[in-house]
């Protein structure tokens, strides 16, 4: 669990103070507990730019996520309507205004560092990281959707049924990436096997994850042909993506609801 | 015992009239069919439901989600009537009070099946809800308020009311059902001091159960109200709008409710027309309350509203939820002026108001499905798709199966006991109560075992002894935290039934002398008399 | 027991040297013993059971270096295996042609390698059913044939069909038909043998489609062209794309005239909406304009374009008033293009197939290069026009001809011509990655017009219609991930590429790469045929077919890159013309034209099957797995968004859906390609409509048809 | 060889409630299979430890390689038990040796029956335990170097999350979920 959300830990302040009682018998756990957590080397928040003027939409990215996620494949017919599993599909944008330019875009997750989903899922079972990635453990999910309600993106699909991998269909399944049942809500992962695949790689060579080797990560930035995504820390100024970041077309969707997604878009650039 | 009462207020299981018959089978039936189709749910999936992805022009919450609620908000009325008739010794209520606990008790157990239907891993969902919920996510207070303390301060608020009777039908009831009535009235023993103690009990239990329910309301409201990504719901008005609505719906239910139980268990005597009548007047305010909050609202949504609120609000009153709003609307407004308007002339129909009441829980539903389907099917900040939400057999089978157990809880049980409690004598609550520390400290320590359990559960389930882990430290702490809710309402039940010393010296103020019968009814006093020295010399 | 030391041996080098020995194989067998992960959790939580996985639980993991086959661009992969298994396809960054990029076709390739509706195994059809058949009597059974139609000494009325397949499998059937003396030898490569290739030809004398500068270029305009998403080298355009507007210090401008609204009028930094077929009008015009511009200087190198001179004459005729009235692009917009494509050299104007499926097709070609030549785009540079590099491998030396097959040859052959099927069928006909039951117009015809030939063999992995309803024989070949292949990618450097496909995988099925039957087949007719294709493995051909390589290249895994430019030619030859698109039926009658486009799943025809690729949306904005076809809502009077609609021609009539859609030309419909199986696996199968049904022999779109409500 | 034949039982008590609650899938630990498992070969694992090659003694990690810095330990493909075993490497040759080189001769491949094996919502490194956090392969899979049969039941201690979370904690190892659940 993340310590770094300073709203919470201020309510629990608070709550704390007021609940008194319990508190005494039950510090003595807590000093414990403080011990054994270990500090991380440093804070990183896995993030990602897409820019859109390179961007064509020509959708390698939401198949290549499929591919490597084992995202199953749910029918055309009209009771599978609704029912796609999407950790990553092309939004698609009418003009507000008449005459105005409709925009395609690629959509994740968008990883809100202030998550909707994180807050309202009642077992814990979507959580931040310490890398700032949304994640979802399957295996805990209830499948109460709350977490598909309160998301303002929409970037959360739940099971309707158990996924099925026709007869050989099954040997394409990434062994890295846990397959999911029906009734759990899933979602994108920033590809996170493979962050932790770097990860360890880069701890068993004794050095620290490089932003070059990160860069086109996760599998939708490795498809790329245009090379509009691009992966990276965001809490590292001299990265890649931090430096795209601070592009002044940048925008990030619906950051008036305060969200402060992780996933930051340049904004197409027409005449 | 209750001889002194007239023979027509003696509690008495009476003759049901045949139409009980049928509604049971009919309510079987309905309880079949929802089984049926909630296997046919977990055979297939939650594909077997109209339910999808929201985003992906779906509502991922539908009729599981609208029934739940509403379940919830018809258990308004059950706690609140008892507790407004305890508080302010409203008599009138008194008839009416047993049966709102009861369908209080039964509407929240049927509206936490909603929950389970809804889930997409209800065994999961049972296992983990008590060991890891979360108070941040407002389901907490769903899975602890309402489930743990809500239905079970009502619970407590039941059975120590019934007791009294228990305790007489535990002589005169069916010698089958005697040792349920034994044990409902256990320790119960028909004094003034029992009575007494009840009426305090009682009292302080409903100056606790009417905050507690305005915060499970609102909780319900606020698992809508404070989701700031979808428009509709992101509103500080859903939190009191849900605790009225639940009582429009709570108050229809019962006056329908306590109608057809006059006629099925001919107790046309016994719960007189005024109660009714009463009812219907708080019936007609809260509809004019929601129907205010249904101005506002609209206004807020339609008056430069930001576009995708303008968007649902024009869906919902023109668009494809057109019908179901205007259905409301009518609804809610006849179930305002019926009673408003017997108000008036001082009249009182029975039929009209059971209309009225009726009315009431149909828009209810309809207003529920309001809130809950088109801010997914049609709220998206972004230009998500959009699509309908249309329930299946399935769905609707669930629901009718939930709704089937609840009559057929109430109907059953109204087979079981009386359920118009048998009314205590002004005179007898007041007696002069015998200073009993042992009684006061073990209720005290019960009271505080509980409020240590509660804070202990409360702050583990805000993770602030997990360090930075994600789980609370103590596992189950938000069961921990609900049985301390459990508990701190159980003190009243210690209160009441702790053992009473009977010191010979001890001066009773009894009105009337106690007769042999009395300590007959009392059970435990039955049960240790064959090694209690003191009984044996007493009888 | 005291084991002995082993001599010596570093055990970590050997251990090392013989993984890759490793083969996959198929799965062992568990009898009478239920695994212990059978159900570790009691919940389906977990990995499902993966054949292969816990028969050898080496966990051994590789990656080959291997090339696209999914469509002919050839883009360079690197495929993921574990255990034996494919389990993900990566872009290559090494090759110039993705860059690591990769398309959803080439992703969706595990898809079709691991497709549960695969053959998986040689068929017969007996009594109207395909039954498994053994790969020996199989192949006797063509080999008999074809001994017999030689025997006879009619070799011709064998036909022989290749479709987009590009690579050696295809040279080795051309050999065959070549050796065996048929004439009929049908030649599906786009590239090679499509409208654009025959104009290029005559152009700048190189059969195939030219390569475009995108990597200098300032400014493109795209007449029609589908750009992203059916042609040829959609992975690099795309990558192009970008490149050019973020990637180089310039910014390119990328102007699409099309018709309708699809990802390349997205992507374009100004999208006109060009009346269908009219882009040859469009680019005289602007040529027109151009030259205006520089009345004194003589623009255009004489050495290289022969006859430019006379340009002036022919394009003056195109007035901005006139090109306004048959494109109906407005006259402010066409100068200021003009102005653009001159100011920002180098700049070019791109056509492709799709650009010219009209009746006017050649036409619309010549005139787009006339305009390139005004531009002075042909060998430009930084980024103009050039014709293909030549193949990097040597011509094949002739196969020895005996009296039968010059005799055959002699006579005249088929060239996949429906009437000319009908009315001579073969004898015996070889499909291989073809599926004319299917994807030729009028497929209802042609299955009787196949099912009148006595033999006919499909090489086709999949159930596709020709394998369901018309073959007799099916040699189902290997997917190309699991066969060898050497093969040239549609051009799009100026540099010979060549690419080698690996087996990644064992093959899943009792399935055999076509090239292996072909020369088994030649081994089993004997003779001069056999003498022809000499080797006994596939893998052999290749390696003797690599033997001739210019040695002048870059090898990389996976790919083979040329070292030099293509030189320039002599000269290039423009013949500007235009003639109007012409359009069948009665126009009272069936008021609307239809225009067909290749969405971007379509991959020449192969992606029906894979529902990755079926479910990506047709155009921009769709929703996933829709099918529609889209029609302004001036045009379609009456009919709701949304509704299922009957569009008929003179030919046939379709069901399918429509969507009302502002950004379509008024008068026209447009239909994606590639619905409407009805084989072809569980997810090809009845998902849209098959818009061939509407359509007559000739160009793609040159049909008109109506609009009916709710149905035929 | 004295040691007990039998694997230690990876039976455990289980954790407490979160254990079960969690309940991360007793992989294999709560059934003892009916059979033992049909492996191609009764492979000695007590007589190769005491091998002796050049560049030192044959380890778990030779056959296993993935164990020291890989994710999955891996069990051996026949190559390499061939690239030992390609020569004679017994006085007399064992019968299991004949039967590798029979499989070796009829290409067909060594089809192990995994027997250890993590559910599949759980992401387990041997390289961060053993290249990382330096523990021996014996910790968790106990004294295989004992056996002289192919292992019957899964080798392992680890039950429970609560048993991973212990450990992690002590250890000051990260507790993220996704440390080690995918």
């Amino acid at each position: 669990m993340s310590a770094k959300d300073p709203n919470r830990r201020d309510l629990l302040r608070v709550l704390g103070a007021s609940v008194g009682a319990g508190v005494g018998a039950t510090a003595g756990l807590a000093a414990s507990a403080g011990e054994a957590a270990a500090a991380p080397a440093r804070t990183r928040r896995w993030g990602m730019v897409i820019d859109l003027d390179r961007c064509t939409l020509c959708s390698s990215c939401t198949v290549a996520c499929k591919q490597e996620n084992n995202v199953p494949v749910v029918g055309p017919d009209d009771e599978h309507v609704g029912a796609q599993i999407e950790w990553l599909s092309i939004l698609w944008q009418e003009p507000e205004q008449p005459g105005g330019l409709p925009q395609g875009m690629p959509f994740p997750c968008q990883h809100c560092a202030d998550a909707p989903c994180v807050k309202v899922c009642p077992v814990g079972a979507t959580y931040k990281n310490d890398e700032g990635i949304t994640m979802q453990i399957w295996d805990r999910c209830i499948g109460c959707r709350y977490c598909m309600v309160a998301c303002p993106y929409g970037r959360r699909s739940f099971n309707w049924e158990t996924p099925r991998w026709d007869g050989t269909q099954i040997q394409m399944l990434n062994p890295d990436v846990a397959t999911r049942t029906g009734g759990v809500v899933e979602k994108c992962t920033f590809c996170y096997q493979r962050v932790r695949r770097v990860r360890e790689r880069a701890a068993l060579e004794g050095r620290e994850i490089e932003d070059e080797e990160v860069r086109r990560l996760p599998a939708c930035a490795a498809a790329c042909p245009a090379e509009a995504i691009v992966f990276g820390d965001l809490a590292d100024p001299e990265s890649r993506v931090s430096e795209l970041a601070r592009d002044p077309r940048r925008f990030q969707l619906l950051d008036y609801l305060g969200t402060d997604p992780s996933v930051i878009y340049l904004k197409r650039d027409r005449r | 015992m209750h001889a002194e009462l007239r023979p027509e207020l003696r509690p008495e299981l009476r003759r049901v009239s045949p139409i009980w018959y049928l509604m049971v089978l009919v309510a079987a039936i309905a309880v079949g069919v929802g089984l049926y189709c909630y296997s046919v749910q977990l055979a297939r999936g939650d594909i077997a439901t109209g339910l999808r992805n929201p985003g992906n022009g779906g509502a991922a919450w539908g009729f599981y989600i609208v029934f739940y609620v509403y379940f919830v908000g018809v258990s308004f009325a059950g706690i609140t009537v008892a507790s407004l008739a305890r508080v302010f010794h409203i008599d009138t209520l008194k008839p009416v009070t047993r049966l709102a606990e009861l369908l209080t008790i039964v509407a929240l157990g049927v509206g936490a099946m909603m929950v389970l239907a809804d889930l997409g891993r209800p065994l999961d969902g049972l296992l983990k809800l008590p060991a890891l919920a979360r108070p941040s996510s407002p389901f907490y207070g769903t899975f602890t308020l309402v489930v743990s303390g809500y239905l079970f301060s009502s619970l407590v608020f039941f059975v120590l009311a019934g007791r009294y009777d228990a305790a007489a039908m535990a002589q005169t009831g069916p010698p089958l059902l005697r040792p349920l009535y034994r044990l409902w009235g256990a320790g119960f023993r028909d004094d003034d001091v029992a009575h007494t103690r009840h009426w305090r009990s009682s009292f302080v239990l409903a100056m606790t159960i009417m905050p507690l329910l305005i915060v499970a309301h609102s909780t319900l409201g606020f698992i809508f109200g404070i989701q700031a990504g979808r428009p509709g719901w992101f509103s500080a008005l859903q939190a009191p709008a849900f605790v009225v609505m639940a009582g429009v719906s709570g108050t229809g239910a019962l006056i329908v409710l306590a109608a057809i139980v006059r006629r099925l268990f001919r107790l046309e005597d016994r719960i007189p027309i005024a109660a009714l009548r009463w009812l219907g007047n708080f019936l007609w305010v809260l509809a004019a309350v929601y129907l205010y909050f249904m101005i506002v609202e609209e206004l807020t949504s339609t008056y430069a509203a930001p576009r995708a609120d303008r968007r649902i609000a024009h869906e919902v009153v023109g668009g494809s939820f057109a019908i179901s709003f205007w259905l409301t609307v009518g609804s809610l407004g006849l179930a305002f002026l019926i009673p408003f308007v017997m108000y008036l002339r001082r009249l009182t129909s029975v039929a009209w108001l059971v209309v009225a009441a009726l009315l009431a829980n149909v828009a209810a539903v309809l207003k529920r499905l309001l809130i809950v389907v088109p801010s997914q099917t049609h709220g998206g900040h972004l230009q998500l798709r959009e699509g309908l939400y249309t329930p299946t057999w399935v769905e609707i089978g669930v629901v009718l199966g939930a709704a089937g157990l609840l009559v057929l809880g109430i109907l059953l049980f109204g087979r079981i006991f009386p359920l118009v409690p048998t009314p205590v004598p002004e005179a007898r609550r007041h007696a002069a109560v015998p200073r009993e520390p042992l009684r006061v400290l073990a209720t005290v320590t019960c009271a505080l075992i509980a409020a240590g359990l509660i804070a202990f559960g409360l702050s583990d389930s805000f993770r602030m002894w997990s360090g930075d882990e994600l789980d609370p430290r103590v596992p189950f702490s938000p069961a921990i935290f609900a049985t301390g809710v459990i508990l701190l309402f159980s003190s009243a039940i210690v209160y009441e039934t702790f053992p009473a010393r009977r010191r010979r010296a001890t001066p009773r103020r009894v009105i009337r002398p106690p007769r042999a019968r009395i300590h007959r009814v009392d059970v435990r006093a039955q049960l240790r008399s064959s090694r209690d020295p003191r009984v044996r010399r007493k009888s | 027991m005291k084991p002995p030391r082993p001599r010596s041996m570093s055990r970590r080098a050997a251990v090392a040297g013989l993984t890759g020995a490793a083969g996959a194989g198929v799965v062992g067998c568990r009898r009478g013993w239920t695994p212990p992960e059978a159900d570790p959790t009691g919940r389906a939580l977990a990995k499902p059971h993966v054949a292969g996985a816990e028969a050898y639980a080496t966990h051994e993991e590789r990656w080959f270096h291997s090339a696209c086959g999914q469509c002919p661009a050839g883009c360079g992969i690197r495929v993921r295996v574990i255990e034996g298994r494919a389990v993900r396809i990566e872009g290559d960054r090494d090759n110039p042609l993705n860059r690591g990029g990769i398309g959803a076709r080439g992703l969706a390739a595990l898809q079709g390698l691991y497709d549960a509706d695969r053959l998986t195994g040689p068929r017969r059809r007996a009594g109207g059913r395909l039954v498994p058949v053994s790969w020996d009597e199989a192949l006797d059974e063509v080999a008999a044939a074809l001994t017999a139609l030689r025997a006879a000494g009619t070799p011709e009325r064998l036909l022989v069909w290749c479709g987009h397949e590009r690579g050696l499998t295809h040279e080795l059937f051309a050999r065959l038909a070549r050796a065996f003396g048929t004439p009929s030898f049908v030649d599906g490569r786009p590239a090679h043998s499509g409208t654009l290739a025959r104009v290029m030809e005559e152009t700048l004398g190189v059969a195939e489609l030219p390569v475009w500068g995108w990597e200098g270029a300032a400014q493109v305009l795209s007449l029609e062209a589908g750009l992203l998403e059916g042609s040829c080298q959609a992975v690099y355009f795309t990558r192009m794309a970008a490149q050019r507007r973020r990637g180089a210090r310039t910014r390119a401008h990328l102007v699409h005239a099309g018709p309708a609204f699809d990802l390349s009028a997205y992507n374009a930094d100004q999208w006109l909406r060009i009346a269908p077929g009219t882009s040859g009008a469009l680019a005289l015009g602007l040529a027109r304009l151009i030259l205006e511009r520089h009345p004194e200087r003589r623009e255009l190198p004489e050495t290289l374009v022969a006859g430019a001179g006379a340009l002036r004459e022919v394009v003056a005729a195109y007035t901005p008033a006139r090109v306004t009235a048959l494109t109906g692009i407005n006259a402010r917009d066409l100068v200021r293009l003009a102005e653009e494509l001159d100011d920002h050299r180098p700049s070019f104007a791109y056509v492709d197939e799709q650009s010219l499926a009209f009746s006017n097709g050649a036409d619309t070609a010549r005139a787009a290069m006339a305009l390139n030549a005004v531009l002075g785009a042909f060998w430009a540079e930084a980024g103009g026009v050039r014709a293909a590099p030549p193949s990097p491998l040597p011509p094949w030396p002739e196969p020895e001809l005996d009296a039968v097959a010059v005799a055959g040859l002699a006579r005249p052959g088929h060239d996949g011509a429906l009437a000319a099927i009908e009315a001579a069928p073969p004898a015996v006909a070889l499909f291989h990655h073809a599926n004319p039951a299917y994807a030729r117009p009028q497929p209802a015809r042609w299955r009787e017009a196949l099912a009148a030939i006595p033999l006919v063999v499909s090489f086709s992995p999949y159930r596709d219609e020709t394998v369901e309803a018309v073959a007799d024989l099916v040699l189902p070949d290997h997917t190309f991930l699991e066969r060898w292949e050497l093969a040239t990618p549609a051009p799009a450097l100026d540099r010979a590429i060549l690419t080698r496909r690996v087996p990644v995988v064992a093959p899943l099925h009792d399935t055999r790469p076509s090239g292996d039957v072909v020369l088994a087949l030649a081994r089993r007719v004997g003779g001069a045929v056999a003498t022809a294709l000499p080797w006994p493995t596939f893998r052999e051909a290749t390696e003797a077919r690599l033997a001739g390589l210019d040695e002048r290249g870059q090898a990389h895994a996976g790919f083979w890159l040329g070292a030099e430019p293509a030189p320039a030619p002599a000269r290039v030859t423009v013949r500007p013309g235009y003639e109007p698109p012409t359009w069948v039926g009665d126009p009272a009658r069936f008021p609307l034209r239809l225009l067909l486009h290749r969405p971007l799943g379509h991959a020449e025809g192969s992606g029906a099957n894979l529902p990755w690729l079926r479910m990506l949306a047709p155009m921009p904005g769709a929703a996933p797995w829709s099918f529609v076809a889209r029609v302004h809502p001036e045009s379609a009077p009456g009919v709701r968004d949304g509704a299922e609609v009957a569009l008929t021609s003179e030919l046939g009539s379709i069901r399918i859906r429509v969507r009302l859609d502002e950004r379509v030309q008024a008068g026209y419909v447009v239909v994606p390609l590639g619905g409407g199986h009805d084989a072809f696996g569980r997810w090809a199968r009845g998902f849209g409509a098959n818009a061939m049904d509407l359509i007559g022999a000739g160009p793609l779109c040159a049909t008109r048809v109506r609009i009916e409500r709710g149905g035929a | 060889m004295s040691a007990s034949r039998r694997p230690v039982s990876p039976e455990r008590a289980r954790g407490r409630g979160l254990g079960l609650v969690c309940a991360f899938g007793l992989a294999g630990a709560c059934a003892t299979p009916a059979a033992a498992p049909p492996q191609p070969l009764p492979f000695d694992h007590a007589l190769h430890a005491t091998v002796e090659l050049d560049d030192g003694p044959l380890g778990c990690t030779t056959c296993h390689a993935g164990a020291e810095r890989g994710v999955r330990a891996g069990l051996p493909a026949l190559s390499t038990c061939l690239s030992c075993h390609m020569r004679p490497q017994g006085d007399p040759p064992s019968s299991e040796e004949a039967r590798v080189r029979e499989l070796a001769a009829s290409g067909v491949p060594l089809r192990w029956i995994q027997v250890t094996r993590n559910p599949g919502h759980v992401y387990f490194s041997h390289g961060a335990h053993v290249a990382r956090a330096g523990m021996a392969c014996a910790e968790c899979h106990g004294e295989v170097t004992t056996w002289t049969e192919p292992p019957t039941v899964p080798l392992r201690h680890l039950t429970s999350m609560d048993a991973c979370l212990a450990c992690h904690r002590a250890r000051g190892a990260p507790t993220d979920c996704v440390t080690c659940h995918q």
